[in-house]
């Protein structure tokens, strides 16, 4: 900013350089202000009172690099977004002031300054979409619908509905439900390997022949389905852990047939 | 958001001048529509400008919606637009009472729109708990769900697809554009809202009706899979 | 909509002669203030009788209601009865206090309404910043926008679009009729790229999506995909 020349009154110069001092001081402490550095650098153009196609990419750039610089001195810390536009405005920068390389592929830095700056437009004309949007007189706002709930109650027909929105957390809560609570599913219907074990170790003793591992689910497990499959399951694994410690011996005399278990006694 | 004058700002001049009554009867026909209960006089001169006379504005309405489609009717101490009687044929239908779909339900269609064909014992697979047949023939009836081909598998299951009423109903231009799960959580519809206590609860008194209200045999999920299962360890 | 002449109706039979015009403004009139929501051409016709053509009537209405308390407005496909905007103040009462939109928020729903059908992933290269949990959720449970057609591009991201209950919201016939839209489109500010030199890039971007439109594999509404989606988590 140093570099600009200065106008012919010192005194207003002087001014100026204090009031944009006290403005960019303004803008550091604001910095949490500012939703990303898209919306840092649109704030720093409008120091430029120009029509934003007609800004000077190379002044904004320093501009930027500047605010950047101060931050840094003043230890406020910048998400790495600021850092990475830095260094991008830096090497737009460099682009900018170098004659262009014949051979060097990609956009030139004119392209690229033309880019930011048609990026810096339409993040503004957003804005102001967006402000116009709100303006508008808005329902319940100043435009109001039928109060009165239909009067009439002559044939009730019931329908149903859901939004997508019910539609989707059902699906995410379905297919999440072992983030949300790991070990809380329908307990009651669950038996735990470790607990088929524990009786299978005790039964296991009394059973001199070849028995069906079903026979080993507890009592009041067999009927309800939910709790006679994880009652199944349990007690299939538990008698693989029996088998893998040699205290018991599985067979299965052909596919989908009834597995057994019986005591090793060998040993 | 603009914050919409909510007092008649007072503008010099006509601060103490009543609007012309042609004005006043569009306030008071304003308010008959948008008012959820019908409005006494005094109700609609406490909101009008100073001055306002509702009484006439309101006989002014009534004699220009003489005939028409609706009616300016007294209730009582108060005054209602209301639908013209001869019409109300045309409300028949209008009485439709709204309900929310059951926990059970919403997660059936969730499945079935996301992994249609699908059996189901695949729903009960994925749901972790036993379908019963009401729901499903629920979600046939509001036309959200039909049957596809059967499986080819033994037992030849019939399966489930979400149909083009579905897709009107929840606004999706097709099944194709169900957002996954990590469009949902960028969206911010997963973490918003992790299921509380009683909605847990909710869950466990569902399941164990769908339990019984299955014959055990359905309720179990196919044989074939079970095995399965284990002759994979 | 519908000419009287192209209805198939049974001559001679009185019973199944369309009512008069002015019968038929008289209940769209009564339709469309009993109901709070908007009510399409095609709901109306449906509770009218045989032969009625509702399009015709709701013109009519429309004009008789020019300039009064209330106004018949076009909600994209559909039609509603709201009070006049300049009335607003009188129904403060009735106003239920909306949740205050952030921001971000207000500037996501403007690129949403003017860029749609939009991904994600454009929004965040508009706003230079990405699009925080809790935003789209905002929007979308306000039913202002919803899940639009997947961008045929390689990812194949959901879209979003804005809704009628946006329209409705903000008093707009139709997504055409967004403040300012026509400016924008001639400024180029509704592209992806500077209006210079953006031709090869629009076009590029378009025959991809024909490209895999076209293709069936991608076409389907693949386990994959959404298999994927899932493994992700």
């Amino acid at each position: 900013m140093a570099d600009r020349p200065i106008a012919a009154n010192d005194t207003d110069a002087e001014w100026d350089a204090v009031a944009s001092r006290r403005a960019a001081e303004a803008l550091i402490v604001d910095v949490d202000g500012f939703e990303g550095p898209l919306d840092l650098l649109l704030t720093l153009s409008r120091t430029q009172k120009v029509d934003l196609r007609r800004i000077s990419v190379l002044q904004l750039t320093e501009q930027y690099l500047v605010f950047i610089e101060q931050a840094r001195t003043l230890r406020i810390e910048l998400a790495a977004d600021y850092l990475v536009m830095a260094a991008w405005l830096a090497f737009l920068k460099s682009r900018l002031l170098l004659p262009p390389d014949p051979s060097d592929e990609g956009p030139s830095g004119e392209e690229m300054a033309a880019y930011l700056a048609f990026q810096l437009e339409r993040l503004a004309a957003m804005r102001d979409c967006a402000a116009k949007l709100m303006a508008r007189d808005r329902l319940l706002q100043d435009r109001f619908p039928r109060g009165a709930s239909q009067e009439m109650t002559t044939a009730k027909r019931i329908t149903y509905t859901a939004g997508l929105l019910d539609l989707m957390q059902a699906y995410a809560r379905i297919r999440t439900r072992d983030d949300f609570r790991p070990y809380v599913m329908d307990r009651d219907a669950v038996l735990t390997m470790e607990e088929a074990l524990d009786r299978m170790r005790g039964l296991i003793g009394f059973a001199g022949d070849w028995t069906d591992l079903m026979s080993y689910l507890p009592d009041g497990w067999q009927l309800d389905p939910k709790r006679r499959r994880s009652a199944t399951a349990a007690n299939f694994a538990a008698a693989l852990e029996l088998a893998k410690a040699g205290k018991v011996q599985i067979r299965q005399t052909e596919t989908f047939s009834p597995i057994e278990l019986k005591r090793r006694d060998d040993r | 958001m603009t914050d919409a004058p909510d007092q008649p700002q007072p503008r010099g001049d006509t601060l103490f001048r009543a609007p012309p009554l042609a004005e006043q009867e569009r306030m008071v026909e304003a308010m008959l529509f948008a008012s959820a209960e019908p409005l006494t006089l005094a109700e609609m001169e406490a909101r009008m400008p100073h001055g306002s006379d509702p009484a006439e504005a309101v006989q002014l309405l009534r004699r220009r919606y003489e005939g028409r489609g609706v009616q300016v009717t007294r209730v009582g101490d108060a005054w209602a637009i209301r639908t013209a009687a001869d019409l109300g044929f045309l409300m028949a239908r209008e009485t439709v009472e709204t309900r929310k779909l059951s926990r059970a339900a919403i997660e059936t269609l969730a499945i079935i729109a996301y992994h249609q064909p699908v059996t189901r014992a695949e729903i009960e697979e994925i749901r972790g708990v036993s379908v019963s047949r009401g729901t499903v023939d629920q979600l046939i009836e509001l036309e959200w769900v039909r049957f596809g081909r059967r499986r080819m598998t033994p037992g030849r299951p019939v399966t489930y697809v979400a149909t083009q009423t579905f897709l009107d109903h929840f606004g999706l231009e097709s099944a194709r554009d169900l957002p996954g799960l990590k469009e949902l959580r960028e969206a911010g519809l997963l973490e918003s809202r992790p299921p509380d206590g009683s909605e847990a609860e909710g869950l466990q008194r569902d399941d164990t009706g769908d339990m019984f209200e299955d014959d055990p045999e359905a309720a179990l999920p196919g044989d074939d899979d079970f095995d399965d299962d284990f002759d994979d360890d």
